[in-house]
């Protein structure tokens, strides 16, 4: 079994209002210090070695369904997991 | 007696509740800032819904840090009635004034739709008016209001009769049905579906005029005692 | 971000680089050689292109446009400012538009449907009015594969996430499912509002030297040129536009709204005008609102707030980034206007003033970027008569009507309830905040969507409606019939039509038998809204709804508003009590081409289009609205897609009353479309007085009962089935599909 | 600066209704060795240093605002960003 950890955030151009909103608060609550947040999705998926590489499959899943590629990027991380 | 209801920004069921209180139960009301540090002047705070601060962290987990929930929690703490609608309940489990927290719905969508209740506790300030095991019906519209809380919790919560209000036909996932639940001492109530959505015939439902009567009339015992 | 250079004029000239932005060589010429008299440097050029885009100058609709029904006595503002204006008596207005964000649907769905709701709010409270509906008319592919059942799902959420999240209640709307959108789905999004007469304002900048202040969201490069992407036509190898993606914020604009509207009530001396940031941004907003006041202006972009660095005058310009607003204000009381923005933790700032004269100046950087009469930018768009020719798929239909041949009524009629464009529609719309306000009578579900006026004895009914199947058969009849299955819904609740607004969906205008679709649907719906007299008020063109060549059927979205005089009025769908009588009003003819049932039946649409008549359309539904308000009328429902039996099954399905009913039509019959009909209960101590009023134009057919059974005996066959059944097969056949 | 890359998940015991949604769009794509999915939150947070030790801030941040302690979990890294 694989755990594959993919991150999810926008694109450097496109607003990213949730960041924006954590920002202020973060501000209101007095950490000045913070210049920037952003918010962005973190997905942990477990999957089963299949015929194909995984890297291609995980890439696959990114374009088609966990991120749009128009206003995100992604990155993962691949690792084995450890039979029980 | 009067009422206070707090403005967030982005709070977009605060005329909705103050037209309920004034126009239908002819109580007084006020909206109130977010940035209100005295509530010296109300007899019962109602935190309403909405979506504060678009809720884009977690429902309720920004608004609980405005300056007026320094003064909710005073209020509260006085043993003054406290109650949270909605997002207003998303608030208050997120300010530690309630047990447990909300979650995005089991479905993952938004549902508006009405749902049937059943008041499981009709000893406390906020439910005298109905019957006990009294089934009534009022309209849900929420993402996050699946109740979530631990084995110990819910364990506690029923103990006390803290549960208020029960789902019968549960449609979000929440714990043991749960629609509406009070903290320990009584006096701050949280609850998802929207009673003052349901207080005309005109709008498909009177039965949440029971709440708010509810309130008035221990409000009066109260001031005769 | 590595800051492009930016072309000289004559290297933009020789290059042609222009063409990327949608300005074609001829407009380019008239821009040299009439209207400026020179070269455009490339700021300027990039002004143009926004503003001579279809979506900003409507330069290929225009005289389509201009067939338009527009007058009235009841139209206080017809088409050209933000959104139309009606007078509904009592010093108040309702006001209304709706906006289509196709394309941006396609390439970003949540977002692209959450900004289309975001822009037509926007248009409403601009104009002075507070929101308090809106409606979502969605068109997509069959919900087979995949990607159109993710295309539904994300829609969906984003049309609710911006509107549940703001606040306004969506009471209404249309969904359809068909091929036809497959490639190419309809997100059209309508917005109703209300306000009192003397707050009604208008997008203008006057007086020398007074403010022009930009609130809300800071500029970034999302949406830069959209106006023009959303102009283009939409091709899968072009995967380099498809950055115009804009993420919306709901919460900004709720806080946007309420400052506004405050501004707009409480410090009315000192505003002059305000309008919203849309199509082509910063330039078409404050280039028309000088134009229309007959100023000219002046721009510092230093001052525009700036989300990224580094921002060039043209990104700045055409920047579609969402939440804006543009205020004149008169020079002086721009402290009063901040404090208000402020209060509600908004940015607001004087990025200029009006000037005497009529040029369009920018500055950055302390350099003049742009020098433009502004007349040119505004009003000054070529206008193309585009040529029309009869397309062949006309020319090659069939004169015969389809003649179903039906075995097995009831099960016909449990296949038809599970057809998903007939199927109900409710795990969509419940997932819409309905209530918010707490002025929803009548719910998603019904006919029409109904909210009160508060403090009065009105209500408005709201609905959108159009079949593009029927204007593919025939665009000029599918035209008149779009608006008057909108005007029969609105009558359906009670409610007396008042005016329209439209999303035109076509596709490529410059192929001659598509303008051909939009400007004979176009005259459809002029003749029809004349003889209902409810006037286009306001309105939106989506043209080049086409992938790889093909385009989508002509779809005419119409958004109709109605008055309800009395609240006692309002009407809904559902049978109310056993032992009511029930009538069909109309007469029912073999209508199936274009029906349903022909697409259920062949799995196509073909023929010529059935019979319609505009005068007997009308006629049948003012005897309605009058039999509803002589109170004689317990339910209506008009008859539309799926015919006489869907009808009655929907009426059946509100409450779970059953029906015994009898008629002398055949069951295949009982499918068909023909226009102009309804199904009405009555109570017994109405009957009489109904009956005298109706004559001869309802048709009793027997009773409401309190059996689960809905039980119609026909000319050849009975349809018989239990109506709890019935309603699970027509409930779950969505969630089912998108499962 | 310091780059802090906050992530917060549900804790174990809690459904994670988006988390299903996704795992059960990725099984109708054709993923079927897609064996779960948990959908988390993730924040690239920008922050300047303070007096106090980064590591006691970012604790506080999370505990009172970034996560819900009742039904979530966050870890966290942090780095040194080069100044520029
Ligand atoms: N996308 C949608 N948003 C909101 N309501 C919708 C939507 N689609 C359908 N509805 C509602 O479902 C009901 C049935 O719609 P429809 O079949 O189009 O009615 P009709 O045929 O009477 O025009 C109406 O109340 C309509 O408002
Ligand atoms: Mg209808």
């Amino acid at each position: 079994m694989y755990l594959v950890k993919v991150y999810v955030t926008y694109k450097e151009s496109i607003l990213d209002p949730k960041g924006e909103a954590v920002n202020d608060a973060l501000h209101r609550l007095g950490y000045t210090n913070v210049d920037s947040v952003e918010l962005g999705k973190y997905f942990e998926i477990k999957i089963k070695p299949d015929k194909r590489p995984i890297e291609a499959e995980v890439d696959e899943m990114c374009d088609r369904l966990l991120a749009n590629v128009n206003m995100e990027t992604y990155r993962y991380e691949i690792s084995q997991m450890e039979a029980l | 007696m009067k009422f206070a209801v707090p403005v967030f920004p982005g709070s977009n069921c605060d005329h909705d509740m103050v037209n309920a209180l004034r126009d239908i139960l002819k109580a007084d009301a006020d909206l109130v800032p977010a940035t209100t540090t005295d509530l010296s002047a109300y007899d019962a705070v109602i935190l309403p819904g909405g979506f504060s601060y678009g809720d884009y962290l977690r429902s309720g987990a920004i608004a609980r840090f405005a300056p007026v929930m320094t003064a909710v929690q005073a209020f509260a703490g006085a043993g003054k009635p406290v109650m949270g609608i909605c997002n207003g309940f998303q608030i208050l489990t997120e300010a530690g004034l309630l047990p447990g927290a909300l979650q995005a719905n089991r479905s993952s969508k938004f549902i508006c739709k009405t749902s049937e209740l059943i008041v499981k506790n009709n000893q406390t300030q906020f439910s005298s008016a109905y019957a006990e095991n009294a089934h009534i019906n009022l309209p849900i519209a929420h993402g996050e209001g699946n109740y979530y809380c631990d084995d110990a919790t819910l364990a506690e919560l029923r103990a006390n009769q803290q549960i208020i209000f029960e789902y019968a036909d549960n449609p979000n996932g929440s714990t043991a049905n749960i629609a509406g639940v009070m903290n320990r001492q009584g006096n701050v109530l949280g609850m998802m579906p929207h009673p003052e959505r349901a207080v005309e015939t005109i709008l498909g439902s009177t039965d949440g005029l029971g709440i708010f009567q509810s309130l008035l009339a221990n409000q009066q015992e109260v001031a005769h005692a | 971000m590595l800051k492009e250079q930016e072309l000289t004029p004559e290297a933009l000239k020789t290059t042609k680089a222009y063409r990327e932005w949608g300005l074609t060589d001829d407009e380019y010429q008239l821009l040299t050689d009439s209207v400026l008299g020179r070269l455009p440097n490339y700021t300027e050029a990039g002004l143009f292109s926004g503003m001579w885009s279809e979506h900003c100058s409507y330069k290929n609709s225009k005289p389509v446009l201009k067939k338009f029904w527009t007058q009235g006595e009841q139209v206080i503002e017809g088409p050209g400012e933000g959104a139309g204006i009606i007078d509904i008596g009592d010093g108040q207005a309702v006001v209304f538009k709706a906006e289509s964000h196709n394309h941006p649907s396609a390439v970003e769905p949540y977002e692209g449907a959450a900004t289309g709701v975001g822009g037509i709010i926007r248009d409403i409270f601009s104009m002075g009015a507070r929101p308090i509906a809106l409606l979502d008319s969605l068109r997509f592919g069959e919900p087979e594969d995949e990607h159109t059942k993710y295309l539904i799902s994300q829609v969906v959420a984003g049309i609710g996430g911006y509107g549940n999240c703001i606040g306004i209640p969506t009471i209404g709307g249309d969904t359809v499912f068909d091929a036809s959108y497959q490639k190419n789905p309809l997100v059209n999004a309508m917005c109703v509002g209300i306000l009192d007469q003397a707050d009604i304002q208008k997008g203008q900048a006057t007086g020398i030297g007074n403010s022009v202040i930009y609130v809300g969201a800071k500029t970034g490069r999302d949406g830069i040129n959209g106006a023009s992407f959303a102009s283009a036509e939409f091709n899968d190898a072009k995967d380099t536009q498809r950055s115009a993606v804009q993420v919306g914020d709901p919460f900004m604009e709720k806080l946007l709204m309420e400052a506004c509207l405050e501004v707009i009530h409480d410090h009315r001396d000192v505003l002059i005008g305000i309008q919203d940031m849309g199509a082509a941004g910063l330039v078409s907003s404050s280039a028309e609102m000088a134009s229309k006041a007959g100023s000219g202006l002046e721009l510092n972009l230093d001052l525009v707030p700036q989300r990224e660095t580094g921002m060039s005058p043209f990104e700045l310009m055409l920047s579609e980034s969402q939440e804006r607003m543009l205020l004149c204000v008169k020079a002086g009381a721009e402290a009063e206007i901040y404090d208000v923005f402020k209060k509600y933790g908004l940015d607001a700032v004087t990025i200029g003033h009006v000037t005497a004269g009529h040029q369009y100046q920018l500055f950055h950087h302390d350099e003049l970027v742009a020098d433009v009469p502004v007349d040119a930018l505004a009003t000054k768009a070529p206008v193309y008569q585009r040529e029309k020719k009869r397309p062949a798929r006309l020319n090659k239909q069939s004169h015969h009507q389809f003649m179903p041949r039906i075995v097995d009524a009831t099960g016909a009629l449990k296949k038809m309830l599970q057809q998903p464009t007939i199927a109900s529609k409710a795990s969509l719309y419940e997932t819409y905040d309905s209530q918010v306000l707490t002025n929803t009578v009548v719910k998603p579900g019904s006919d029409a969507g109904v909210i009160r006026i508060r403090h009065t004895d009105k209500a408005l009914a709201v609905t959108t409606d159009v079949n593009g199947r029927y204007l593919y058969l025939n665009p000029r009849v599918g035209g008149e019939i779009a608006v008057a299955e909108a005007a029969r819904n609105i009558v359906a609740s009670g409610g007396q039509p008042l005016g329209i607004t439209d999303c035109l969906n076509y596709g490529n205008p410059e192929k001659p038998e598509q303008f051909y679709d939009l400007d004979e649907s176009a005259q459809g719906i002029a003749r029809a809204c004349q003889l209902f007299n409810t006037p286009v008020i306001s309105g939106n063109v989506s043209l080049n709804n086409e992938s790889n060549g093909e385009a989508i059927y002509p779809t005419p979205m119409i958004g109709m508003v109605g008055l309800i005089k009395h609240q006692q009025d309002i009407t809904t769908q559902d049978f109310k009590h056993a032992g009511d009588a029930v009538y069909v009003l109309g007469t029912t003819d073999e209508a199936f081409n274009g029906s349903e049932l022909q697409k259920m039946l062949t799995g196509e649409i073909s023929g010529e289009l059935f019979d319609f008549d505009l005068v007997t359309e009308n006629q049948n539904q003012r005897l309605l609205l009058r039999a509803i308000q002589k109170g004689l009328v317990a339910s209506a429902h008009d008859v539309s897609e799926g015919g006489l039996i869907t009808t009655i099954a929907e009426s059946c399905f509100g409450k779970g009353f059953g029906v015994d009913l009898k008629s002398d039509i055949c069951a295949a019959n009982f499918f068909s479309e023909t226009q102009s009909r309804f199904v009405i209960s009555v109570t017994p101590d109405h009957r009489a007085e109904f009956e005298s009023l109706m004559d001869p134009y309802a048709t009793y057919l027997g009773q409401t009962t309190d059996d689960d059974r809905m039980l119609v005996m026909t000319a050849d066959q009975a349809f018989d089935l239990k109506v709890s059944f019935a309603k699970r097969l027509w409930e779950e056949a969505l969630p089912c599909l998108m499962k």
